[in-house]
């Protein structure tokens, strides 16, 4: 078994000019992957970085192995990654950290064995429990709700969903039973038939909460089109475009989300501070994310992470100001 | 000046990419008159229809419909002039029905609502078959009529089309005796109602029943034009093939040894019952029967291809069972399949391999083809049976007729075989190709293969086979020694005798 | 005696082919191989990173594991069937592999050994069910299959990915004999394995003589059946070698890996200049289109055009490459 | 001279012909049990509004597995339909985007026409240039996915700028039915004038039945074939509205891999891939079994990892139970010959 010979010396270093800042995110057309990719473009630019983009047609990490092995070529310095799978890049990512090459996965994870760090768009914890909260406060604390994920595998979701079971636990929220978590693959047509099932099977249901953006905005068009409004509480995580129509006709009360331009900002700010070589990724670190703050590196199973504040929440005062925006 | 000719084609000659079809051909066609064209396979008799139905364009040269210069672009415009064909490889649709079949592309429709007039459809189609003797239902799916009834098919299509010219290329070479009568009859009709018609055919008796004058083409050129009393049997043949034939059928010189087949009792429920024979080496056993009678299918349970429900057969006395075709020929017994288009030949490969395709084992070590081998097999058996073509390379497509049925008998050839059965070896084969098919089989004969010829032909029947078995709707109805046999004999026993009685009556 | 003989002329026939310069150069690998010169130039000339050996190397890392697939396939699209579950099948088996490894405890090797087994399985039953029920056509068995394979390997890991393979099994992904992609070396291996097979070997024959009739190959003494079910076994258990390497190349699996595989797949045997008209096609030109397509996408790659762009691109070339040889034709006939 | 001629004629109607008749009849009885085992396990699936909500979301596929027929019967395949879906799908939902005030009907003719001119080029490469049709429509699908990213940009519309006529289209109700519904249905009337009382109608059977012969008789097969194609890009962009009306956004990724359930339905419904057959009837019945999986499956709560295999099993278990008893009453047929 041969040693592969390196393809380049070393990623960076060697490198005059500006340094090369690559974004990976999940697939093309993605609405909210698109806006994470401004964000992180233009503030790479602003700090005088070389900024390439790329994504996959389709969500799978095969295709995010071949463009890491395109940007590995090109000697980039630093690679973001919003991971389609959280172990199968690792080989790849791997590679590219032994040629010198910064990394960092944002939004959701890869494994702590192939990354520097991970940004968090939101503590994971805070995301789960706060929409128990929001759902309790909507059906009075009492009731049956279900969850509409997206695909069965989404990493992020399932997290969610376990802080969501974890806060649940709790005295308060006794009365509320959760009748089913139900997958709509984010598919539309198999959202609106998922959530179209949930309501007959479960007569009595109060609240539907949705984190992911395609099953929220079909959840909230099978209610509109059924007059459910007012009976059947709709929370979880959106486009505050996409449910702009939902939260005024009253569908959906609020709904959170974080802002996915910050989180591309957030990302440019550490791939920025990594490929600088001001931070490594070591606990305890202090990262500079300039407007949005200065963060800590904190722990992460066997990995570090910054996080980037709680879920914003959109609501029918302020969804009118967001909704142009993403 | 009036027109004594309703189709006038001067100096026409067509050029195929390599090949010249036709070469010069003139032609006249006059108003209710039945007229043969005759030559060899690849002759370019259907090269030279498709011309007049706009299929090709010619090259060279004009067509005068009614003394008026015409030129079609497309099939569509030839119907248009009243010019209908019933092509060579019947052309249906199989997955529709009959009246569909008819009626594709000349609809009836109501005369407000523009839409098809279905009813009024079915009820003209069931006039016309019943106009052609048939009573058909029109509402048939076309892939369950036998050959025969689709060629009914195709000649009510024609009519349907009211067309004043029709031409019907080898429309008998599926046909037994009774049924081509049944054609000529309906031809003859057709002729007193004032339609041309352009008839061609291999066989001799189908010219001199019906047509009044005959046109022969050989290689691509035209020789003449004679009426059918002013030409002799024998010139004609010269006029064809361009030589004598001096006897088309061999000298027989039986000398049957063992017998090699014997089958037993053989069923296959709704196919055939009770089959039982046997075929000594040396021996050619004739078989006959109307068609549906069941041959094609006795053999195919023989050879392997469709299982029989009960009955035995035995191979030099041993009772062997073919799951296969590739266990029949290991056993040694070989067939001619009847439709050499479908069943029997790759028509875009080339001669080569073709017929090399059933022998790759004895031309391959460890799978692996060894080339030269494989040459000089194809060459040795393409020269045996006289293939016409420059070189083993030549596509299967730009043969003849005649030609390919002469590959897919070289190909038989190439294994080591005991029994051949052949089903129709000479159907659509001319004249000169026919004598060197039957001296074949007679020298396979002689080389000790024990044969099953399977034809409708009753000259051939009677004039290749020792015994003749007759089939009559799946059963053995006679089993004859060849010995003072007469057509008429064969005819009773494969029609029953009611149905002779009322014929002769 | 004597006058028989005179009943036909004797005729010879040729053997040997004069030599054509036109017969030489009027083969769709010439186009192909102009397009990929074409494809290579052009990579050089976008990216200063594309034309050296280090970076074509392991460009061919990125696409060959699909690769192998194609040459079964190409078989099945020559024998005028299709195969549209190789992608579900690459799933499964690795999934298979995976969960024997990590949930079960078996040793890798064996583990190795039930993803071929699994893969050559899936293309049993699809060559089973093809020959029994004729009537049910290989598109439809096969889309069948291909839900039905990718449900199990969803029933069997879930939401679940499983990984943690031990070091020795990411060679096949990462490795290198002499320099040389492990990966390229089995595809190059492969290539001569099928094109020794499909061109020069009875079974090749039969494969090429089903495709042009498959009645007259069965009345020919061919067991078309046994032929059929042996090539879908054939990309089954490559669809298992892919499994091997994509996986190796990925340290875990998943039941959505290989989505939409059938599809680049199909493409790269249709470039290549196999037909599903059936009878016809060549492994050189399918192993040509395959580094066409493969090192265009890694080209584009590496100027960062976005992934969208190279949709167009194939889809243009694959629909360019395929028409022109047919638009020359008909401007010769006019 | 008279023949009798009763051996050459059909005088017992022909075994496979009686059959023909009952040729859904597999398919049909499949549903009923299927349906009456759902019904057990969950008695809200045979409920009026489920049956509706059935309906409204089985219409698309309908109006597709439609076109996708004709296609078929033609000898042909279109996978391109997804991506014409998302193309029409996006360039109408940006057109209503930029300018609210626009007619439905006119969003429903405009989408129409893009997919048309979609399907027109499929037609003539399959026409004209004599590509196989997988080829050109495996080509052509990457072509205008690509395309929907591009008119796109990466971009989204979503519910807030579709003005409310334009969600209308898919969500309003005429007669207590969804618009949906009258839609699917007035083409499957529409198709079933058009395939069985117009001349072009059978001229499609005929160039899939028999291509050489429809050449002989004068047929314009390249005409037919155009045809065949663009009203099938035309049904897709008129379903890209639809597609976008109902879920009201409208993404670069809409329908992909559409085309498989389409194609899917189709075969379920006994439309030959080999061309030249095919009956609306069993197309319907077809669509109507996934359909219900698709509603079924949720309802009886079956774990989601679970619902891709049974999809898969029950449609190769639906094709091979209506081979079997397609070959058993052939048997009985045959018997009844003999006999
Ligand atoms: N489309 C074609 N392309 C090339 N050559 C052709 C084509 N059609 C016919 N030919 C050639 O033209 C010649 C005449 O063929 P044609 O079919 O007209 O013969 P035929 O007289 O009808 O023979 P048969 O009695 O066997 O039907 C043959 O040599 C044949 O190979
Ligand atoms: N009148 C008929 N009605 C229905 N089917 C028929 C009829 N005639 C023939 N067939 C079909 O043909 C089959 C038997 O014909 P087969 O081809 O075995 O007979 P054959 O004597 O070889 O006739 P041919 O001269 O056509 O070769 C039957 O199984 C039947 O399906
Ligand atoms: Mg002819
Ligand atoms: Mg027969």
């Amino acid at each position: 078994q041969g040693a592969p010979e390196s393809s380049g010396t070393s990623g960076g270093e060697s490198n005059d000019g500006p340094k090369k800042y690559a974004f990976v995110f999940k697939n093309t057309g993605n609405p909210y992957g698109e806006k994470m990719l401004d964000g992180f473009e233009s503030t790479i630019k602003e700090l005088g970085g070389e900024v390439i983009l790329r994504s996959p047609d389709q969500p799978t990490a095969e295709g995010q192995i071949q463009i890491i092995e395109q940007l590995i070529t090109q000697k980039v310095d630093v690679i973001a990654v919003a991971g389609n799978d959280p172990d199968a890049l690792e080989p790849a990512l791997k590679k590219a950290k032994d040629q010198g090459i910064k990394v960092l996965s944002v939004d959701s994870a890869v494994n702590a064995a192939s990354r520097d760090i991970h940004v968090n768009q939101a503590n994971p914890e805070r995301i789960g429990r706060v929409q128990i909260e929001a759902v309790s406060e909507m059906i009075g604390g009492e009731g049956q709700i279900a969850v509409l994920s997206a695909t069965s595998q989404a990493t992020n979701q399932n997290t969610w969903i376990e802080w969501m079971k974890k806060e649940l636990e709790k005295e308060d929220y006794k009365d509320i039973e959760l009748v089913k978590v139900a997958y709509g693959d984010d598919l539309r047509d198999k959202s609106v038939s998922e959530t179209e099932a949930l309501l007959k099977s479960y007569p009595d249901l109060k609240a539907i909460i949705a984190p992911t953006t395609v099953g929220i905005a079909a959840a909230g068009k099978v209610l509109t089109d059924k007059g459910l409004e007012g009976q059947i509480a709709l929370t979880g995580l959106g486009l505050p475009s996409e449910m702009a129509t939902y939260i005024k006709s009253g569908v959906s009360p609020w709904m959170y989300l974080w802002n996915p331009i910050d989180v591309g900002k957030g990302a440019a700010y550490a791939a920025y501070e990594l490929g600088e070589g001001n931070i490594t990724g070591e606990l305890g670190e202090k990262v500079d994310l300039r407007d949005l703050g200065e963060v800590e590196v904190v722990e992460d199973g066997e990995g570090t992470q910054i996080m980037l504040g709680d879920p914003f929440k959109f609501d029918e005062t302020n969804i009118d100001e967001w909704k142009d925006v993403y | 000046m009036t027109n004594e000719f309703v189709l006038e084609m001067k100096g026409i000659s067509k050029a195929f990419p390599g090949v010249k079809a036709l070469n010069d051909m003139q032609f006249q066609l006059k108003k209710g008159e039945i007229h043969a064209l005759m030559g060899e396979n690849g002759a370019g008799k259907s090269t030279f229809i498709k011309i007049i139905t706009g299929v090709h364009q010619p090259t060279e040269g004009e067509m005068l419909l009614v003394g008026e210069k015409v030129s079609f672009q497309n099939p569509k415009q030839a119907q248009q002039h009243g010019i209908a064909a019933i092509y060579q490889h019947v052309t249906s649709y199989p997955d529709l029905s009959v009246t569909e079949n008819i009626f594709m592309n000349h609809e009836i429709r109501h005369q407000v609502w523009k839409t098809l007039n279905w009813r009024e459809m079915h009820k003209q189609a069931r006039q016309l078959l019943r106009e052609l003797g048939s009573s058909l239902d029109p509402k048939a799916q076309m892939n369950t009529l036998s050959v025969a009834q689709q060629q009914i098919v195709e000649i009510a299509k024609a009519i349907s089309t009211k067309a004043k010219i029709i031409i019907m290329d080898e429309p008998t070479a599926a046909l037994t005796a009774r049924e081509s009568e049944e054609l000529y009859r309906i031809t003859e009709k057709l002729r007193d109602e004032g339609t041309s018609i352009i008839f061609i055919s291999h066989r001799f008796e189908d010219m001199y029943r019906l047509a009044s004058r005959v046109t022969v083409l050989r290689d691509s050129n035209y020789i003449g034009t004679w009426d059918v009393e002013d030409i002799s049997n024998e010139k004609l043949i010269v006029a064809m093939v361009g030589r004598e034939i001096n006897q088309i059928f061999p000298d027989k010189k039986t000398s049957a040894g063992e017998t090699v087949l014997e089958v037993k009792n053989l069923c296959k429920l709704g196919e055939f019952e009770d089959i039982s024979f046997s075929i000594k080496s040396g021996e050619i056993l004739g078989m006959t029967g109307l068609v549906g009678a069941g041959r094609t299918e006795v053999c195919q349970a023989i050879f392997g291809i469709t299982a029989f429900d009960k009955g035995e057969i035995l191979l030099s006395g041993r009772s062997i069972r073919n799951k296969n075709p590739q266990a029949a020929m290991n056993n040694g017994i070989g067939y001619l399949a009847e439709d050499r288009l479908d069943q029997g030949l790759l028509v875009d490969w080339s001669i080569e391999k073709n017929i090399t395709l059933a022998n790759l084992s004895d031309l391959s070590s460890f799978t692996w083809i060894h080339r030269d081998k494989e040459k000089r097999q194809a060459k040795e058996f393409g020269e045996k049976v006289h293939i016409k073509a420059t070189s083993i390379f030549d596509s299967v497509n730009s043969l003849s007729g005649g030609n390919q049925q002469k590959v897919a008998v070289a190909k038989l050839l190439t294994k080591e075989l005991k029994v051949i059965l052949l089903d129709e070896p000479t159907k659509g084969v001319d004249i000169g190709a026919k004598a060197a098919i039957y001296e074949i089989v007679q020298q396979l004969a002689e080389a000790g293969y024990a044969v099953l010829f399977v034809s409708s032909e009753m000259p051939e029947i009677l004039g290749m086979s020792d015994r003749i078995l007759v089939l009559k709707e799946g059963r053995i109805a006679a089993d004859f020694v060849n010995r003072g046999i007469t057509q008429e004999m064969i005819l009773e026993a494969a029609m029953g005798e009611e149905q002779v009685q009322e014929k002769s009556g | 005696m004597e006058q028989k003989k005179q009943t036909y002329q004797p005729r010879t026939l040729e053997t040997n082919l004069p030599f054509s310069w036109k017969r030489l150069f009027f083969q769709w690998e010439w186009m192909l191989l102009l397009i990929l010169i074409a494809v290579l130039l052009l990579g050089s000339y976008v990216s200063p990173y594309f034309l050296n050996y280090p970076s074509l190397r392991d460009g061919t890392m990125v696409f060959l594991d699909k690769a192998l697939i194609v040459f079964p396939m190409a078989m099945i699209m020559i024998m005028r069937d299709i195969d549209i579950s190789v992608g579900s099948t690459v799933a499964l088996s690795s999934v298979v592999m995976a969960t024997l490894y990590t949930s079960a405890g078996l040793p890798m090797e064996v583990a190795i050994i039930a993803c071929l087994a699994t893969g050559a399985i899936c293309g049993l039953i699809n060559g089973l069910l093809i020959v029994k029920f004729k009537e049910l056509s290989a598109v439809i068995v096969t889309l069948g299959t291909m839900i039905l394979y990718r449900g199990i390997a969803y029933i069997i890991l879930e939401d679940q990915a499983a990984g943690g393979f031990p070091e020795w099994f990411g060679f096949f992904g990462w490795g290198y004999v002499f320099g040389i992609p492990f990966l390229l070396i089995v595809f190059a291996a492969l290539a001569l394995l099928f094109g020794i097979v499909l061109h020069k070997t009875t079974f090749g024959r039969k494969v090429f003589a089903i495709g042009n009739n498959p009645t007259a190959s069965r009345f020919s003494g061919i067991k078309v059946d046994k032929v059929k079910v042996i090539v879908f076994m054939l990309a089954g258990l490559l669809a298992a070698v892919t499994a091997i390497f994509l996986t190796s190349r990925m340290g875990s699996t998943r039941p959505n890996i290989a989505t939409m595989y059938e599809l680049d797949i199909i493409a790269m045997a249709a470039l290549g200049g196999v037909s599903t008209a059936g009878g016809k096609g060549r492994v050189l030109g399918v192993v040509i289109a395959v580094f066409i397509i493969g090192y265009l996408q890694y080209g584009l790659g590496l100027i960062n055009l976005p992934s969208q762009i190279f949709l167009i691109i194939v889809g243009a070339l694959l629909i360019l490459s395929v028409a022109i040889p047919k638009l020359g034709g008909m401007m010769k006939r006019k | 001279m008279e023949i009798k001629t009763e051996n050459l004629d059909l005088e017992k109607k022909n075994p496979l012909a009686l059959f023909y008749q009952f040729r859904e009849l597999g398919l049909f009885f499949f549903i009923v049990i299927l349906c009456i085992g759902v019904q057990l396990r969950n008695p809200s699936f045979l409920t009026g509004e489920n049956i509706l909500d059935m309906a409204t979301n089985t219409s698309i596929l309908v109006i597709l597995a439609l076109g996708m027929m004709i296609v078929l019967i033609t000898r042909g395949i279109d996978l391109s339909i997804g991506a014409v879906i998302a193309l029409s799908g996006m360039l109408t939902a940006q057109l209503v985007a930029a300018n609210p005030t626009v007619n439905p009907f006119l969003c429903l003719l405009i989408g129409t026409i893009i997919g048309a001119l979609c399907g027109m080029v499929i037609g003539l490469l399959v026409a004209k240039v004599g590509l196989l049709p997988i080829i050109a429509t495996l080509a052509l699908m990457n072509i205008f996915r690509g395309l929907t990213f591009l008119v796109s940009d990466g971009e989204w519309v979503s519910s807030y700028q579709m003005s409310e006529s334009f969600v209308e289209i898919a969500t309003g109700t005429f007669l207590g039915l969804n618009h949906l519904i009258w839609i699917a249905v007035i083409f499957c009337l529409v198709f079933f004038y058009f395939l069985n009382y117009t001349r072009t109608g059978r001229q499609i059977y005929a160039v899939g039945s028999n291509p050489q012969s429809a050449a002989v008789s004068g047929i314009k097969q390249g005409r037919i074939l155009f045809l065949v194609y663009t009203i099938m890009g035309g049904l897709s962009g008129l379903c890209g509205v639809l597609w976008v009306s109902k879920f009201a956004s409208a993404q670069g990724d809409t329908a992909s891999g559409y085309e498989l359930t389409v194609i899917a339905a189709c075969i379920l419904g006994g439309v030959s891939i080999a061309g030249g057959s095919g009956k609306l009837a069993g197309v319907l019945l077809g669509a109507i079994l996934l359909g219900i999986l698709n509603n079924a499956l949720p309802l009886l709560n079956v774990s989601p990892f679970w619902q891709n295999g049974i999809q898969g099993f029950i449609i190769l278990l639906a094709v091979i139970v209506n081979a079997i008893v397609k070959r058993r009453v052939e048997r009985i047929h045959l018997l009844r010959r003999a006999g």
